[in-house]
């Protein structure tokens, strides 16, 4: 019983957590890009007026059950791919559930969430939510292409498929697998960049010409969830990154600066391009992403 | 003893000159009586080819010259289970044809029945006969009923096939005359089983002459490929029974001569490789062009040379196994094809071109005897469980017993064929939607009875073939067994 | 009376009185049907134990029927599948033509599949494999659509499949002696490399005819899509099954026993991983719904036969237990898309949409096959996905599981699109009078979607069985003390464990579930598809905006050099080829009796001059 | 230019002699008067023969005074860079003429504009009643008859602007006591 | 700021500062004024800064903005748009065309006075208002959100009939959807 409580308070610690940091992030990104831009930016605390305002809208629309669920559809997703990533290593306060469940596990419940609100998407009969919808599920045949190669690379190399035992593979050897394997962390980050749907690949939301796509009949509570299981969700892609690549964490200081660095690449990449064609996106990941991904497969075989 | 193989020709030959005379005090005789001949012979032939199993050939030997001087004739089990068959179909056909046309006049009729009743002796003569000479007769008995059968509707078609017919079949009595001219100026004998023994004083040139004329004789007749110009021409002018009778009954006959004369009367190894080649380019060329055709009996018509094609094949292995399937294709083939011929016949009836298309939709109104079509249809291209698995299975057996690989790939794709055109007139007759100016003409009781009767053997045949298989294995041992034909037929008294 | 041969003259019986009853009385008849289905059904599970069998012969034939743990899984599917497609069909046949040959060709159906799983031995496995092929061809063009194409192309497919395995069959009687399925599987490993090698292929192709793999797919497509929807379920879900049956045991017992046999796996492997991605990309495609689902079951069965192929444990398994939540969840919605026909007149997605609040409970049944179908937790698909993934990591397939993966991965493109193209999307005022299907079409498919359910979090409920029957192939498990009722893992060690996962979310979903809809829970209010903002423009009635056409149109941009070619073309240009041909043999026939004559003076004159070579 | 020009008319007026010609600009435009009978035939002329392919504009004046409205079409050849302006004249009570949008497909949208703003009927113009006006119940807009103040004051809310018409720069100094900077100066009033 | 303490709860203090800090704006281009939206939110003035930000679809908006004049006809769909905006919503009027028709006051299509359709909160006036204009007004617009004043949802929730009426007085062909309130 107690471990049972232990267990969901460590889930909720993690969860607030996660929040938290991909709540800054997000506002980090605003003000990145508006330095960038020349401009001051909003305060990096900006997201969470912008959750707080949506949670504090009086009214709310929906179009039926689907999109009623749609936000918990993704929040299901999130906060089950947070629990299968191990947070911190060796740290009692986040292990959660990430012995039960492994890599595959793990791709295929991050989909989930998707197309739970793809669902939600569908039912508003907004087509440029439809639009949207294809525009995502297309977008993810192509990265997934590079991002399993690099996993198929890391798992046949490592003989596992669980996270825990390649964040002790570096652990043991003192080696990043972003050193080891050099081209499997390329293909992976070169997937990251559509995992993030920034720019060039934001073709979902797609602003000024979808109309936000997906979400653009979700206002008030239902984008407040949304949000929120986005900036988890974001959270789990960087922590995950972390340990597959540079070694876990053992602390939140050095995660916190490990996941800032890896998130800057997509945010950085995303301010120097503009906004690809779906078929483009495909493309550009079935090219070189892909190509890396073929010499992390060939190098995992060949140089074990 | 019931009875003797000789009235198997008396009979029915006494019988059609007498028709005419019957006819004379009562006209409805003439339809009448040879029914009740054929059903007379069909008792005979069960009941003496049950005493054929049990005690061994008879050998009929008539006007009391002993062979191999006099003429013979030999009920053993092989040609016993064929003239059954043949009577079988016969009285089958009769009963059908019976009130075929309406309102058909007397004259058609007499000469209808009179023809049938020759084509009928003919063919049981052929088959149970010992002298080649004797065979030559039957032969020609069978073909001038087969010419005036096919020319029965007196149109410019039906002439122009007959005609044909008459062409190629007096080619074919020409070189069977040859043939036989050979074999007695060479052994100074007709009688097949005293040539079976003298055959090797025979100088090979000559042998492999009077083969060649044999088989070009006969294989007009048993339509082998090169041969067989007349077949679709006379199966698709002449009435739908006829096509029946030709399918079941003459082919059946001429077959049987060409594989008496090969097995029985030479000993040449190369002639059963012979036949495997000729069979195999029979069957192909013949039910490829089956799936080009327009019309329905003529595509029937191909299929039968094609089924023909198989069965030399099957007889061209030279094993027991071969035969038996052989045998089992050949009383497959009767049924079937006669049910596809009697049931086509009236799903077409009021046709005049007789085109496939002419028969889309008659499932609406014909569903009992499109039923069968598709029975028959689904029959003959070997599907289980009717009755053309078991046989198709016994042929590709035999012929994978032999290590014949090829020929297994080749009969199973030529099956594939088969199967198109069959199902593209069973699904023509069930989900197109009628032709406006096709009336649906429904079958008359006997035929229905008959047809029925076919679709049952077929399901029986199908679903427990050991109803007939014992049966065949009895035939082809007897046809394998050379030195026994020869023995039974020499010593007989 | 043994109670095998019961069981068929119960079917047989049950089907020829249901094809006659039709006459007397309509609900005499549906009463019988369904008897004829569920009291077989009930008899093989009650009656019948394993190894019971019933041996006569047939024109000196040895049949022997009997049955074995591997029949009895597949029985499950037969059996299971077919009794709850056979009380749909009762609702959905209601009112239509031709009843008796529905149920009749209905009862043979599952009656010769049935026969299929309890021979063992090859002729009457032969026979079985043709009443199947015939009764669901007369099923394929029971609507009397499109016969001489569709139907025609199903069964010369079939036929070449059949005459493949006949082949094969004859070779190995002639090799030896013996139909029995047992003699072949022992006399095997001693045969000639030649027969070692031509049998497994026969057998294979003939299977994989069934089971649409790639090259011999076409007939799929169209014939799926043809049958009445309560026998597609059957088709697609079942009947299919039987050349992923008959893959297995070539593979376990045949393939695995040869060194040769490495060159098979590997090869049908890639053609199954080929078959899932030309699958799914086809289906994408398409914008008929019982198309959709056709070529998606041509591509999952890519999934079981690579898993079959590829023959390790982990792999065997991962493949049936795909086979069958593929026949729970392809069933299931085929059903949907039955119901959805019913009640609309149409599947086409680019004429229905917004069912979803008019059918409430088909929509939960496709929403849960179609989670099953993409293979994500916590349903069974994503059982069947994890351990054919994890065998084939660990199995060194590795090109093949990126194949593989983005085969699934675009699977969720037709997924989204069968769901929003029926549920979601605009609700058209031109579907306002639907209603939900009758509830006998409903329960049955609703019951199919909860074991769905089942299946995904306790899968060892079905992994014993397959672990008994690949034991009876006689194949040694080394997972068998491992397997707990909710744990799956790999090759390496590696587990998932499904019963917490679940728990997590359905308490996750359920709390945020209860945050939405208790958070202003007063001031939350629906309003219809109409109102969306539409940039203030006011839908008029009869304005579309339902978003149906093209609906992926830059994912086929993207991927348009592989769709360019068809191999359906390719069949087609053949057949053409070969009929130009037989219109070339048929002029040999030229109906002139003088060539005629010719021709038998040739062939005279060429057999005077060759006939020594040739007779001798 | 000039003998261009003249040539053009010269070339006009052998086939319609009921045209009047203004042929008073120095540039490359001269203008056309003709009946609304002749309208079709000689845009059709200018086309087809003349090579004046383009139509520049389409406008419609409202001669109230003298009862009439006045169609002007501006067409312009490419090959000679010469500018036509082709008035026509139709009685204002009765505006009635034949569709002209065989000969330019564009015409479509400039009749259309014209039977809503100035219902002008267009016999055999095949298109929906409603254009730019939705729910339009006023007389035609563009006449001049048309009173839109009179109008709008009827229809619309009316909020007075400022009587004082002070300037707003001052304005604002006066409430808030900042200086108006010296360059701002020059552009207020 | 917080004029009157005792009347608000605390939680409406937050809300408040939240709706205050976070406003996103449909920029809903009715007229010219509309080019003067992408100078305030880019470099030179940044309104992000303020929190202010564009939001694509009326139910993500907070702020509607009435850039300009609008005609009946665009009226219809500015009426839509605004009832399609959830709780609590703002209208921003933007230059003179909005408060008294400016240089269309005669114009026989233009609505004048845009309080009298919708509750207007800010009225930015101008012809046009000058980014700096634009922002002051965003300032405004705060304060009185801050203050809880920026209630024109309820206004117009409560005085549906009298704004209906005068709605359909220059819309007469009434085909909008009748939205359950």
């Amino acid at each position: 019983m107690e471990s049972v409580l232990y267990n969901i308070l460590g889930a909720v610690a993690t969860f607030l957590l996660a929040f938290v940091v991909g709540m800054i992030y997000g506002g980090l990104n605003r003000k990145i890009t508006a330095r960038v831009q020349n401009r001051k930016g909003p305060p990096f605390y900006q997201n969470f007026i912008d959750a707080m305002k949506l949670a504090s809208k009086r009214s709310a629309i929906h179009h039926g059950i689907m999109q009623h669920f749609g936000p918990a559809f993704i929040m299901v997703s999130s906060v089950m791919s947070l629990m299968v990533v191990p947070v911190l290593t060796h740290n009692q306060w986040f292990p959660n559930l990430n012995f039960h469940g492994d890599l595959i596990f793990l791709l295929y419940i991050m989909v989930f969430g998707p197309l739970g609100m793809a669902l939600g998407a569908g039912q508003t009969g907004n087509p440029n939510s439809a639009i949207g919808v294809t525009r995502g599920l297309s977008l993810m045949t192509g990265f997934e292409i590079p991002w399993v190669m690099a996993l198929v690379a890391l798992m046949i190399q490592y003989h596992t498929t669980s996270i825990v035992d390649l964040m002790n593979v570096q652990i043991q050897s003192g080696t990043w697998l972003m050193f080891s394997s050099p081209f499997a962390f390329i293909a992976a980050v070169m997937a990251m960049l559509g995992m993030f749907r920034y720019s060039p690949f934001d073709i979902v939301g797609a602003p000024a010409e979808l109309a936000s796509g997906p979400i653009s009949e979700n206002g008030g509570k239902y984008l407040f969830v949304m949000m929120s299981a986005g900036s988890v969700f974001a959270f789990v892609k960087l922590t995950l990154y972390v340990d597959l690549f540079m070694g876990g964490a053992d602390n939140l200081v050095i995660l916190l600066v490990k996941t800032f660095v890896l998130y800057l690449i997509p945010v950085l990449y995303s301010l120097t391009t503009v906004r690809y064609r779906t078929e483009h996106a495909i493309r550009w990941f079935w090219g070189w992403p892909s190509f890396f991904g073929l010499l992390a497969i060939l190098q995992a075989v060949f140089f074990k | 003893m019931v009875g003797s193989p000789v009235l198997f020709i008396a009979i029915p030959l006494l019988a059609a000159f007498l028709i005419p005379l019957l006819g004379m005090i009562w006209k409805e005789s003439v339809r009448i009586v040879p029914g009740l001949v054929l059903a007379y012979l069909l008792v005979l032939s069960v009941s003496l080819l049950q005493h054929v199993l049990a005690f061994g050939p008879i050998i009929e030997i008539i006007a009391g010259w002993k062979p191999p001087i006099g003429i013979n004739l030999v009920f053993s089990p092989f040609s016993g289970f064929l003239v059954t068959l043949m009577l079988f179909l016969g009285l089958l056909v009769w009963a059908y044809s019976y009130r075929f046309k309406r309102n058909v006049e007397y004259e058609p009729a007499l000469k209808y029945f009179l023809m049938l009743m020759m084509l009928i002796t003919g063919s049981v003569g052929m088959t149970l006969t010992g002298d080649i000479f004797n065979m030559f007769v039957f032969i020609e008995i069978t073909s001038i009923s087969a010419y005036g059968l096919t020319s029965y509707y007196k149109e410019r078609n039906s002439a122009e096939a007959s005609f044909k017919y008459i062409l190629l079949g007096s080619l074919a009595s020409t070189f069977l005359l040859l043939a036989i001219m050979i074999i007695y100026s060479q052994l100074g004998t007709l009688n097949m089983a005293d040539i079976a023994t003298k055959m090797h004083l025979m100088k090979p040139g000559y042998k492999v002459a009077s083969l060649i004329f044999f088989i070009t004789a006969l294989g007009i007749e048993a339509e082998i490929f090169p041969l067989n110009g007349w077949a679709p021409d006379a199966y698709a002018e002449a009435p739908g029974p006829v096509g029946a009778a030709f399918a079941g009954i003459v082919v059946k006959a001429a077959v049987y001569a060409v594989i008496r004369v090969i097995y029985t009367l030479f000993d040449l190894p190369g002639a059963y490789q012979f036949l495997i080649v000729i069979g195999i380019i029979t069957m192909v060329i013949a039910e490829t062009a089956a799936i080009r055709q327009e019309k329905l009996k003529r595509m029937l018509a191909y299929s039968s040379i094609g089924q023909m094609g198989l069965v030399l094949i099957a007889f061209g292995f030279g094993t027991k196994e071969g035969i038996y399937a052989a045998l089992f294709i050949m009383f497959n083939h009767a049924i079937i094809k006669s049910l596809l011929f009697f049931s086509g016949s009236y799903l077409a009836y009021n046709s005049t071109e007789k085109n496939i298309a002419d028969v889309s939709g008659m499932a609406k109104h014909l569903p009992l005897t499109s039923l069968l079509f598709a029975l028959g249809a689904f029959a003959i291209i070997g599907l289980p469980p009717f009755a053309g698995f078991w046989s198709k299975l016994a042929v590709l057996t035999a012929a994978a017993d032999s290590s014949l690989w090829l020929i297994i790939a080749l009969v199973l794709a030529v099956s594939v064929v088969e199967l198109v055109y069959y199902l593209r007139v069973v699904n023509r007759v069930y989900f197109f939607k009628k032709e406006e100016d096709m009336e649906p003409q429904k079958p008359t009781v006997n035929a229905m009875i008959v047809m029925l009767i076919l679709g049952a053997i077929i399901l029986l045949v199908g679903f427990y073939p050991d109803s007939v298989t014992g049966l065949l294995h009895k035939a082809s041992s007897d046809l394998m067994d050379k030195s026994q034909y020869i023995q039974h037929v020499l010593s007989a008294r | 009376m043994n109670p095998v041969l019961n069981i068929f003259i119960l079917f047989l019986g049950g089907a020829i009185l249901t094809y006659f009853a039709g006459r007397i009385n309509k609900v005499l008849q549906s009463l019988l049907f369904l008897a004829s289905v569920l009291v077989p059904a009930f008899l093989f599970y009650t009656q019948l134990s394993i190894g019971q069998s019933a041996t006569f012969s047939v024109d000196g034939i040895t049949l022997n029927w009997s049955l074995n743990y591997f029949g009895w899984l597949f029985s499950l599917i037969v059996l299971g599948l077919g009794a709850m497609a056979a009380i749909y069909a009762v609702s959905y046949m209601k009112g239509k033509q031709r009843l008796g040959t529905f149920y009749f060709n209905f009862i043979l159906s599952i009656m010769s599949m049935t026969g299929i799983l309890l021979s063992q031995d090859l002729i009457s496995f032969f026979i079985f494999w043709e009443i199947m092929t015939w009764s669901s061809y007369l099923m394929t063009i029971y609507n009397g659509n499109k016969v001489q194409s569709i139907g025609i192309k199903y069964f010369v497919f079939s036929a070449i499949g059949a005459y493949a395995m006949l082949m094969a069959i004859v070779m190995v009687h002639s090799i030896t002696g013996s139909f029995l399925i047992k003699d072949l599987i022992n006399a095997y490993p001693t045969m000639q490399l030649g027969m070692q090698i031509w049998i497994p292929v026969l057998l294979l192709t003939g299977f994989a005819v069934k089971a649409a793999m790639m090259p011999l797919h076409v007939w799929a497509p169209g014939a799926y899509s043809n049958s009445p929807m309560a026998y597609t379920s059957v088709f697609s879900g079942a009947l299919s099954k039987m050349g992923v049956y008959g893959m297995t045991i070539v593979f376990v017992t045949l393939i695995n026993k040869i060194p040769q046999g490495i060159w098979f796996r590997e090869v049908i492997a890639w053609m199954g991983g080929i078959t899932a991605v030309i699958g799914t990309l086809w289906a994408i495609k398409q914008d008929d719904a019982k198309k959709l689902l056709a070529y998606s079951s041509v591509a999952q069965l890519g999934y079981i036969i690579t898993g079959i192929a590829i023959g390790t444990e982990l792999a065997l398994l991962a493949g049936l237990f795909l086979a069958v939540m593929h026949a729970l969840f392809k069933g299931t919605l085929f059903m949907v898309v039955g119901a959805v026909e019913k009640q609309t007149g149409t599947t086409n997605f680019t004429e229905v949409s917004g069912l979803i609040r008019k059918m409430p409970w088909t929509f939960f049944a496709a929403l849960l096959s179609i989670i099953a179908l993409a293979g994500i937790p916590p349903l069974g698909g994503f059982v069947g996905k994890w351990m054919l993934y994890e065998s084939l990591i660990t199995s060194n397939h590795y090109l093949l599981v990126i194949v593989i993966f983005f085969s699934s991965t675009a699977a969720f493109l037709y997924c989204y699109k069968f769901l929003f193209g029926f549920f979601l999307g605009q609700e058209e005022k031109e579907w306002s009078h639907v209603k939900e299907a009758p509830a006998a079409m409903v329960v049955p498919m609703v019951i199919l979607s909860l074991l769905m359910f089942v299946l995904g979090t306790f899968p060892g409920i079905l992994l014993s069985p397959i672990n008994n029957g690949l034991q009876a192939l006689g194949y040694t498990d080394s997972y068998k003390n491992l397997w707990e009722t909710s744990v799956i893992l790999n090759g390496w060690g590696n587990h998932v464990v499904l019963q917490p996962i679940l728990y997590y979310i359905i308490a996750i979903f359920l709390f945020f579930v209860v945050f939405l809809t208790l958070k202003g829970y007063k001031n939350t209010r629906y309003v219809t598809t109409k109102d969306i903002s539409s940039s203030g423009e006011i839908p008029k009635e009869d304005e579309n905006l339902t978003f149906s056409e093209n609906f992926y149109q830059p994912f086929f941009r993207a991927v348009e050099p592989v769709m360019r070619r068809q191999i359906d073309k390719f069949y087609k240009n053949l057949g053409e080829g070969l009929e130009a041909l037989f219109e070339f043999m048929r002029r040999i026939y030229t109906g002139n009796g003088q060539t005629y004559a010719i021709y038998v003076i040739a062939f005279v004159v060429i057999m005077l001059l060759f006939g020594n070579y040739l007779l001798k | 230019m000039k003998e261009l020009k003249e040539q053009l008319i010269n070339r006009i007026k052998a086939h319609f002699p009921d045209i009047t010609v203004e042929n008073n600009f120095n540039y490359n435009r001269f203008d056309v008067s003709i009946n609304k009978e002749s309208i079709h035939s000689i845009l059709f002329y200018l086309k087809d023969v003349m090579g004046f392919k383009h139509l520049s504009d389409t406008n419609c004046v409202d001669w109230l005074e003298e009862g009439e409205f006045e169609i002007v079409f501006i067409v312009w050849s490419p090959a000679e860079k010469i500018k036509i302006f082709v008035r026509t004249r139709i009685d204002r009570n009765n505006p009635v003429l034949e569709t002209l949008d065989m000969i330019w497909p564009q015409l479509h949208t400039y009749e259309r504009e014209f039977r809503e703003m100035f219902g002008i009927q267009f016999t055999g113009l095949e298109a929906p009643d409603e254009f730019i006006l939705e729910d339009w119940q006023g007389p035609p807009p563009y006449r001049r008859d048309f009173d839109t103040a009179a109008f709008a004051a009827e229809t619309f809310f009316e909020r007075p602007g400022r009587e004082d018409a002070e300037d707003v720069r001052e304005a604002i100094t006066k409430l808030t006591g900042e200086e108006i900077p010296e360059f701002a100066k020059k552009y207020s009033r | 700021m917080i004029n009157d303490k005792n009347s608000q709860k605390i939680v409406d203090i937050i809300q408040n500062w939240a709706r205050q800090h976070s406003i996103w704006v449909l920029a809903y281009g009715t007229g010219c004024g509309a080019i003067e939206l992408p100078p305030t939110m880019t470099s030179r003035y940044d309104a992000e800064r303020l929190g202010v930000r564009g939001a694509a679809t009326p139910r993500q908006a907070d702020v509607l903005l009435i850039t300009g004049y609008l005609t009946t006809k665009t009226l219809k769909r500015v009426i839509r748009v605004y009832e399609q905006m959830q709780d609590p919503k703002y209208v921003v009027g933007f230059g003179s065309c909005t408060i008294n028709g400016g240089m269309y006051y005669d114009s026989y299509n233009t609505i004048k006075v845009l309080d009298k359709y919708l509750p207007v909160d800010v009225y930015i006036n101008g012809c046009m208002p000058r980014p700096e204009a634009v922002l002051s007004g965003f300032a405004k617009l705060q304060e009185r959100i801050a203050e809880g004043r920026a209630e024109g949802a309820k206004k117009y929730k409560e005085n549906l009939e009298w704004y209906r009426a005068n709605q359909k007085k220059i819309i007469p062909n009434w085909v909008m959807p009748d939205y359950n309130w």
